[in-house]
């Protein structure tokens, strides 16, 4: 292999960038980080021709192969989004030492020690806690009104996969629902699947039929915030407004803004500084947003009490995974070992719990919460 | 925890673009063309509805007036019948009119198709320009699913079988209208004997490709409405690329599992619809890839009916006998 | 001429098939009149089905007219036959197996009202009544024997109350008293006023039912003839062109002991028909033994039986090999019974459906029978070629090259491909049936020789033949079947076309003495 | 009756023979009118010159070493597995699992290399070959058993076989997934390469050609001159002829379709042990579907096969190419490929028959 391009001796602002996505616009998450792509590259001044975007990239040798044709292109440093990409990504760091690589959600750079290969993430978390805490206004209006009993708030929640990403997820969200509503629930499922519209509205149907008053998920589709559409049931979405094809029932949404890591991360390539083997983007990094807010549907007041946590948490005062906030079959917990470095076997290596807190995305960019917390039910794992 | 009366709507719309993509088929087996198509054209009729009914709704916009209920439905109803019978047309130029194989030209007509609708409709997405890629056709989703007026009142009867939007009814009107037209019906036994055996249809003063076409086109269109019902209906208007999946291939498995019968499609496609969806019902325990064999049911379902019917070998159970052959009346 | 105005008129109809390379009809013009029944002769392959074919809209003429009652009429479609009156049955069935007769019956019609099959079934009941059928209306097509197949297309003809009736071989498969009452029905329709065109080979039939002879040869109008005026000496000789005294030179058998020993054997058809009943015989090598009978006697089952590709209900048949030991073959591998030296060469209505593969050249039909050979795994393709090459030289067949396909040949090439490589496989017994069915006359010749090669070569001979004369010159024994039975056993050097004849119609020949 | 006296335009002929240059010629026009039309529709959405879009076709297959190499592993691979649909469908199988037989041999190898990494290189790769022949080709057998003894149509019973090979595969993926809840598996022994195909002279993708050429030599010869091809273009010629000549018809096509299964098994093997390296319910990609397309329309010839799967790669890649390079949807490339096999399908007709003027009759 190899290749005789001036890959990594290209710098400055000629430098070539390269992206591999998932799959291209039409999907919720690839959309984000296309659009970061070009805001970063205008923010940087890197002309058009110069950023290299490449769609539907399979998460397999297809990835490694156009990873390898960016680098043979010129690029200096190449980007990609998806969590399958990751170990064709380090395949092609491999080959391409001369070439930064950057993979988002992936979890290995920090056991795998190469110098051109880094993770991404964002302490996400974050912004669910936040949407949470909008589900939670939500809740307690319907309880002031008389629609559902306090004991009948029970959120649902679908999830895609079952690992750390979701789990952390589903469950900063709940905890951001508890802390304003303290009877909540939460019910969650999965589908085992990014996008699939149909399975996603059918579990959202299910919650539903469930009777869960609210309802989030962590999947691509549309298929969740259409089918609570039809129901009038409140959503609080991810990645994105999903307003125009809900407007009566969508609330907020949280999602990961890219493009301050692409700037970080492309302006180290270009002045030859290294870069993070974890990134981590936060709410002060303007990496963690929440969408514009549904007036019409959001109870009172949400805005400003968005804005009231949104401070103590980044003053710290305040933490998502606060052991005191939550009990694991009916305990409070004091020291946990997370699986932090992948591995085939799960082990769990890492102590993750000290201060009173969970330590999310501190030992890497990607999250490693993967407890199972009391109030929350996993439908799939009930006979 | 299980609960049919809310189980079972579920079950009833999953089983609309099966039901109509199997009549269609059915239809269209019947004159002796095997249409592996069924899939792109679904996708064709789906995308062409969202493309009428998309401009109709930015002309709204842009004009600022409210739906019209009959504009809502009749335009995006329009587009998709003619964006199928387009579909269906090129089917039967190349299988009847130049007596191509009709396996090759329906696997090519359901890659073109499904490429069809992801390009358009990614295409479109990107006009629309909304935060979350997909075009959102609410008001017209809103047209489609008027519910009949007393589905509210009557409670776990209203909520079973009242509660659909228009389309669902007309599927299952046009699965037992040809039904009957093909039991029932001078055309139905000229059709049938068309698809067993052209040579003696022609020869008994039936215009063999005329028949071909229509049934085929006819079938393609009512194909195409389950696509549209996808999109319209169960997606609430939202395009969302590759979201109708291959319920297309489904829809041909179910015209084998009803020996060729839209009205028991009626009552199998709600069966498959309930299998379809089944496994997000089952609970895994702590093996989530167990669903994944959950998934499996409807396949499984299918070949072991398959298999048991061929061991039966009824002839009326049979295919089509001149199902997937092109017909020359020189040849000998 | 004839001052009336005829029912048909096909005036200079010319067909071609395969870009103008077969010339199926030319210059053909032929006229029927209402009230009279046409017999239309020729020999296979003369194109009587084409023309008629043309009449019924099944093909497009290349050229020429058509008039019905004295007005051009452009037939481009069965339908557009129908509707001026003109029925046809098929020399193959075209009905729909899975369909009942009545729906079968009123397929295509455009009555007014619903689909009432109640009164269809009614009104067919009435026709049947009428004309001396007997048909359950309800009955499904799959489950009718030939015969009552037969009916349904004759019904479905009636019921359309076509004046114009043209039937293609409608008696090759029916028993004598169903070919009466075909007959019967078709004198009513004479009555009726109606004009029907009967195509058949049974110049018997041609005498008792047709007004009028017309002939056809290679595609072209020979002549007509008044059935009661004519022999049918005459209508042959026309037929095939010339004056033909068959003079086949016949070698003496060479006397050797039997090869075959068929015993009591006895086949049931599908529906349960008798087909063979107690069949036995033996055959020697160095012999020929003619089989003769109507056609659908039982012939084909025989042969088949022998050959391994028959079911049959009882009996033995013993090959004797040549150090006397003998070997049963009923229920035996077909393979088996080839590599034992057992050929038939079977030349069945469908001449590429069985026998040969259309889609492949002459060598690769060639290797039909020889590709096992061997212990490699690939095929030995230089033999098959040379052998391909020497049946071309040999039997005069008519191709471009070895490597067109036999699909693209004539049918009497196609034939001699067939025969050629049977007897290629150089056997000890080798039977054949209608092998010279659709041959001319030279080519018939070359395989008389290559018959009475075989003969000379020890092999034992069974010849299934249709024309007596050849039969009787050419074999050294006759077996005569009749209706499956065996008939008799008679020594062709001294017997004549009349006594076989009458063995053929009647069992033993009781129903007359023979001379 | 008047109506009826006008005569028809024209009516359609069957041919004869026709040379082979003739038959190369209507196959070129249909392409190059396909060509035309793609370009055109091209040229309609994207606003770009059609030679520019032909350009950047054919530089997004040939621009560099690498992507001429990506191009010739495409090429390979739907090669190989439309071959190894051909003997099936010379047979008049019409069999339509290829993307469920490649997949359960993909599973099979990669179960061989995810279980037992700590056996000798050569001994994995082997049985990691064996799984792979051994699934495919009971996913062969399975339809082609019921279709010998009960005539189950075998269209749909292999249809449905395809799902059942994603499922299984999608239940491996999950139970052997890193880390534990993702769904994915990622590259399998990335550190060891054990069961990966050694590269030849640096080119990881030349082992899967050059298997894939020695198939393509191996089943021509086996289609054309084996006993056994012979016995397959009998079956599928005439069953009758088949039954009548002695050949076990059941027997062949049972056997028959495990070869095809074992067939697409191998190239499963080839894809993940030869290039991706894991395994996921996507890895056949449609070409299951393709390859029939290809098989066809290359006549079930290995040799003209390689021209058929060659037009496709490239446009297939090269319509990428230019869906990146001017922000086209990637499933621009979809209706290409079905607009060339429109023509390329519909064409035969002109080989097989042709249009005949009729002469008037003559007036008397
Ligand atoms: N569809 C066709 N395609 C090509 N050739 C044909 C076709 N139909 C008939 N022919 C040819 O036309 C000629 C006349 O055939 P036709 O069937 O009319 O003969 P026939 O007189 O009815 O013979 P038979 O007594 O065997 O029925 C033959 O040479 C035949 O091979
Ligand atoms: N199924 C078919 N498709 C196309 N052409 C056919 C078919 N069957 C027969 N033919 C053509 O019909 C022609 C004549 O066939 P037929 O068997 O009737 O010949 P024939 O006149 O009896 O020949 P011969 O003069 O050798 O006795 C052949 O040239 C053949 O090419
Ligand atoms: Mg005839
Ligand atoms: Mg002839």
């Amino acid at each position: 292999g190899g290749s005789d391009s001036s890959g990594g001796d290209s710098e400055g602002s000629d430098m070539k960038v390269g992206f591999i996505f998932l799959h291209d616009e039409n999907s919720t998450y690839d959309l984000n980080f296309i659009n970061a792509a070009k805001a970063a590259g205008k923010e940087l001044g890197i002309p058009e021709e110069n950023i290299i975007l490449k769609t539907n990239v399979p998460e397999g040798q297809e990835c490694y192969e156009t990873a390898a044709d960016l680098a043979d292109s010129g690029c200096g440093i190449i980007f990609a989004d998806s969590f399958g990409h990751e170990d064709y990504m380090i395949q092609a760091a491999q080959e391409f030492p001369d070439v930064q690589f950057c993979h988002a959600t992936g979890t290995k750079a920090h056991t795998e020690k190469l110098d051109n290969y880094h993770n991404a993430f964002a302490s996400i978390y974050e912004g669910r806690f936040l949407a949470g805490v909008a589900a939670g206004m939500k809740l307690n209006e319907m309880i002031e009104k008389g629609e559902i009993k306090k004991e009948e708030a029970k959120i649902g929640y679908i999830g895609a996969y079952t690992y750390a990403e979701v789990v952390s997820g589903y469950t900063s969200f709940f905890l951001g629902a508890r802390h304003e509503c303290p009877s909540a629930t939460m019910e969650v499922t999965f589908t085992g699947s990014w996008y699939d519209e149909t399975a996603e509205k059918e579990a959202a149907n299910k919650l539903m039929d469930n009777k869960c008053v609210l309802i989030s998920q962590h999947a691509d589709s549309m298929g969740a915030p259409t089918a609570c559409e039809s129901r009038g049931v409140p959503d609080v979405s991810y990645n994105g407004s999903t307003k125009d094809a809900a407007p009566n029932t969508y609330i907020i949404s949280s999602r990961i803004d890219w493009t301050p890591y692409f700037v970080y991360a492309i302006k180290a390539a270009q002045a030859g500084e290294a870069i993070d083997v974890d990134w981590t983007g936060t709410l002060q990094t303007k990496s963690v947003l929440l969408t514009e807010l549904n007036e019409d549907v959001a109870a009172k007041g949400t805005q400003d009490e968005i804005d009231k946590i949104t401070k103590e948490l980044e003053d710290g005062s305040l933490h998502v995974f606060d052991t005191s906030a939550f009990t694991v079959e009916g305990k409070n917990l004091d020291s946990y070992k997370a699986d932090v470095d992948t591995d085939a076997d799960y082990t769990p290596d890492t102590e993750v719990i000290s201060d009173g807190y969970f330590h999310e995305s501190e030992y890497r960019a990607a999250p490693y919460f993967d407890l199972r917390i009391d109030g929350i039910k996993l439908l799939d794992e009930a006979y | 925890m299980f609960d049919i009366v809310s189980f079972f709507p579920r079950a009833v719309v999953q089983s609309v673009p099966l039901l109509c993509g199997s009549t269609g088929e059915t239809i269209t087996e019947k004159s002796g063309n095997l249409n592996l198509g069924i899939p792109g054209i679904m996708y064709v009729g789906a995308i062409s509805g969202v493309i009428g009914s998309f401009f109709y709704e930015q002309s709204l916009k842009a004009s600022g007036s409210t739906i019209n209920t009959f504009l809502g439905i009749a335009i995006p109803m329009v587009c998709s019948i003619l964006g199928s019978l387009l579909m269906g047309l090129i089917y039967c130029f190349l299988t009847v009119s130049l007596r191509a194989n009709q396996n090759v030209t329906g696997l090519a007509l359901t890659t073109f198709g499904v490429g069809f609708g992801n390009f358009f409709g990614g295409s479109l997405i990107k006009l629309t320009g909304s935060e979350v890629p997909s075009i959102a056709l609410t008001q017209t989703h809103g047209c489609f699913v008027h519910k009949l007026p007393l589905a509210a009142k009557t409670g776990w009867f209203g909520k079973m079988f009242l509660n659909y939007g228009f389309l669902v009814y007309l599927a299952i009107i046009i699965a037992l209208i040809a039904a009957y037209v093909l039991r029932h019906t001078r055309l139905g036994l000229n059709l049938r004997s068309v698809g067993e055996d052209p040579a003696t249809a022609d020869a008994a003063g039936i215009n063999v490709n005329r028949y071909k076409y229509f049934a085929t086109c006819i079938g393609s269109v009512i194909a195409g409405l389950g696509g549209l019902f996808y999109i319209m209906d169960y997606a609430s208007g939202v395009w969302s690329n590759d979201g109708f999946g291959d319920r297309g291939w489904l829809a041909i498995a179910l015209v084998i599992f009803t020996i060729w019968r839209p009205n028991v499609g009626v009552l199998a496609s709600i069966l498959f619809g309930a299998l379809y969806i089944l496994y997000l019902f089952i609970p895994t325990g702590a093996n989530a890839a167990i669903k994944e064999f959950y998934k499996m049911i409807p396949y499984v379902v299918t070949l072991l009916v398959l298999v048991t019917v061929s061991m039966r070998k009824r002839r009326e159970n049979q295919p089509p006998a001149s199902l997937g052959n092109s017909y020359f009346r020189e040849e000998r | 001429m004839d001052q009336r105005v005829p029912a048909v008129s096909m005036r200079n109809i010319t067909k071609t098939f395969n870009s103008g390379a077969v010339v199926a009809n030319k210059d053909v013009s032929i006229n029927i009149y209402r009230g009279e029944i046409l017999a239309l002769l020729g020999e296979n392959g003369s194109g009587k089905t084409t023309l008629m074919n043309m009449l019924s809209g099944i093909y497009f003429p290349d050229e020429g007219q058509i008039f019905v009652d004295g007005k051009e009429v452009v037939i481009r479609s069965p339908k557009d036959a129908l509707d001026l009156g003109i029925g046809m049955i098929h020399q193959h069935f075209k009905l729909v197996d899975v369909l009942t007769a009545t729906e079968n019956i009123i397929l295509g019609l455009k009555e007014k009202g619903k689909l009432d099959l109640k009164a269809a079934a009614k009104k067919i009941k009435d026709i049947c009544d009428q004309y001396g059928f007997d048909l359950d209306p309800m009955q499904k097509v799959y489950n009718m024997s030939v015969s009552q197949k037969q009916t349904v297309e004759i019904i479905k003809v009636l019921y359309r109350n076509a004046d114009i009736l043209i039937l293609d071989e409608p008696t090759a498969v029916l028993t004598p008293q169903e070919t009466q009452s075909l007959f019967n029905v078709l004198r009513n329709m004479k009555a009726d006023g109606k004009a029907v065109i009967i195509i058949t080979h049974k110049l018997n039939e041609v005498r008792e039912i047709s007004d009028f002879v017309d002939v056809l040869r290679h595609g072209e109008f020979i002549g007509s003839l008044t059935t009661s005026e004519s022999t049918p000496q005459e209508w042959t000789d026309m037929m095939v062109g010339r004056k033909v005294t068959l003079n086949i030179e016949r070698p003496d058998p060479l006397g050797l002991p039997p090869r075959l020993k068929v015993k009591d054997l006895t086949v049931r058809s599908e529906e349960g028909l008798i087909k063979l009943d107690h069949v036995s015989f033996d055959v020697s090598g160095g012999e020929v033994l003619g089989i003769a009978g109507i056609s659908g006697s039982g012939q084909k089952e025989l042969l088949e039986a022998i050959a391994g590709l028959q079911v049959t209900e009882e009996g033995s048949v013993i090959y004797v090999e040549d150090d006397g030991t003998e070997e049963e073959l009923l229920n035996q591998d077909p393979n088996k019974i080839r590599r034992m030296g057992i050929t038939l060469s079977f030349v069945p209505e469908d001449r590429l459906g069985m026998g040969l593969v259309g889609n492949m050249d002459l060598a690769d039909n060639m290797m039909l029978r020889t590709f096992r050979k061997g212990k490699s795994p690939f095929t030995d393709r230089k033999n098959p070629h040379k052998r391909a090459e020497l049946i071309v030289k040999e039997l005069e067949v008519v191709t471009p090259s070895i490597e067109t396909s036999v699909r693209r040949l004539s049918g009497g090439n196609v034939q001699k491909v067939l025969v050629g490589r049977e007897i290629a496989e150089a056997p000890k017994v080798l039977m054949t049936a209608y092998a010279v069915r659709g041959l001319d006359i030279n080519s018939s010749y070359t395989i008389y020789d290559l018959i009475n090669q075989q003969k000379q070569k020890g092999v034992a001979v069974i010849y299934v033949g249709e024309d007596l004369d050849v039969l009787i010159e050419l074999s050294d024994r006759i077996l005569v079947l009749c209706e499956g039975e065996l008939s008799g056993i008679l020594d062709a050097r001294k017997t004549d076309k009349n006594e076989v004849g009458l063995y053929m119609t009647s069992l033993h020949g009781e129903g007359g003495e023979a001379s | 009756m008047n109506k009826k006296t006008k005569t028809p335009f024209f009516h359609i002929v069957k041919r004869g023979e026709i040379p082979r240059w003739e038959s190369i010629m209507i196959h070129a026009i249909a392409l190059i009118l396909a060509l035309i039309l793609c370009a055109i529709l091209t040229t309609l959405l994207t606003g770009q010159n059609p030679i520019d879009v032909y350009a950047t076709m054919f530089e997004g297959n040939f621009g560099t070493e690498r992507k001429t190499w990506i191009l010739l592993h495409l090429l390979a691979v739907l090669l190989g597995i439309s071959l190894a649909l051909t003997p099936a469908f010379k047979m008049r199988f019409w069999n339509i699992g290829g993307e469920g037989q490649v997949l359960i041999g993909c599973m099979a190898s990669g179960a061989v290399m995810h279980n037992w990494p700590q056996l000798p290189n050569a001994l994995l790769l082997l049985l990691m070959l064996i799984a792979a022949l051994a699934a495919g080709a009971l996913w062969g057998f399975l339809p082609a058993i019921c279709k010998a003894k009960w005539g189950t149509n075998e269209t749909l019973f292999t249809l449905m076989m395809n799902y059942v090979a994603i499922q299984i595969t999608a239940y491996y993926t999950i139970r052997w997934e890193v880390p534990k809840g993702s769904g994915k598996i990622g590259i399998i022994n990335q550190a060891s390469h054990k069961g990966w195909l050694p590269s030849i002279a640096g080119q990881q993708y030349l082992p899967t050609i050059l298997v894939v050429a020695l198939l393509t030599v191996l089943l021509y010869f086996y289609l054309k001159y084996s006993k056994q091809g012979y016995e397959i273009a009998v079956v599928g010629e005439s069953e009758r002829t088949a039954r009548y000549v002695g050949i076990k018809v059941e027997h062949v096509i049972v056997r028959t379709m495990s070869l095809t299964g074992a067939l697409c098994g191998l190239m499963g093997f080839l894809l993940v042990s030869g290039s991706a390296h894991t395994i996921t319910t996507t890895l056949s990609d449609g070409r299951g579907f393709t390859g029939v397309m290809v098989a066809w329309m290359g006549k079930f010839n290995p040799i003209i096969m390689i021209f058929t799967s060659f037009l496709i790669s490239f446009m297939g890649n090269g319509a990428q190419e230019v869906a990146s390079r001017f922000h086209l949807n990637h499933s621009f490339s979809d209706i290409l490929t079905g607009i060339i096999i429109f023509f390329l399908i519909g064409c035969e007709f002109f080989v097989s028959y042709k249009l005949s003027h009729n002469k008037k009759g003559k007036e008397e």
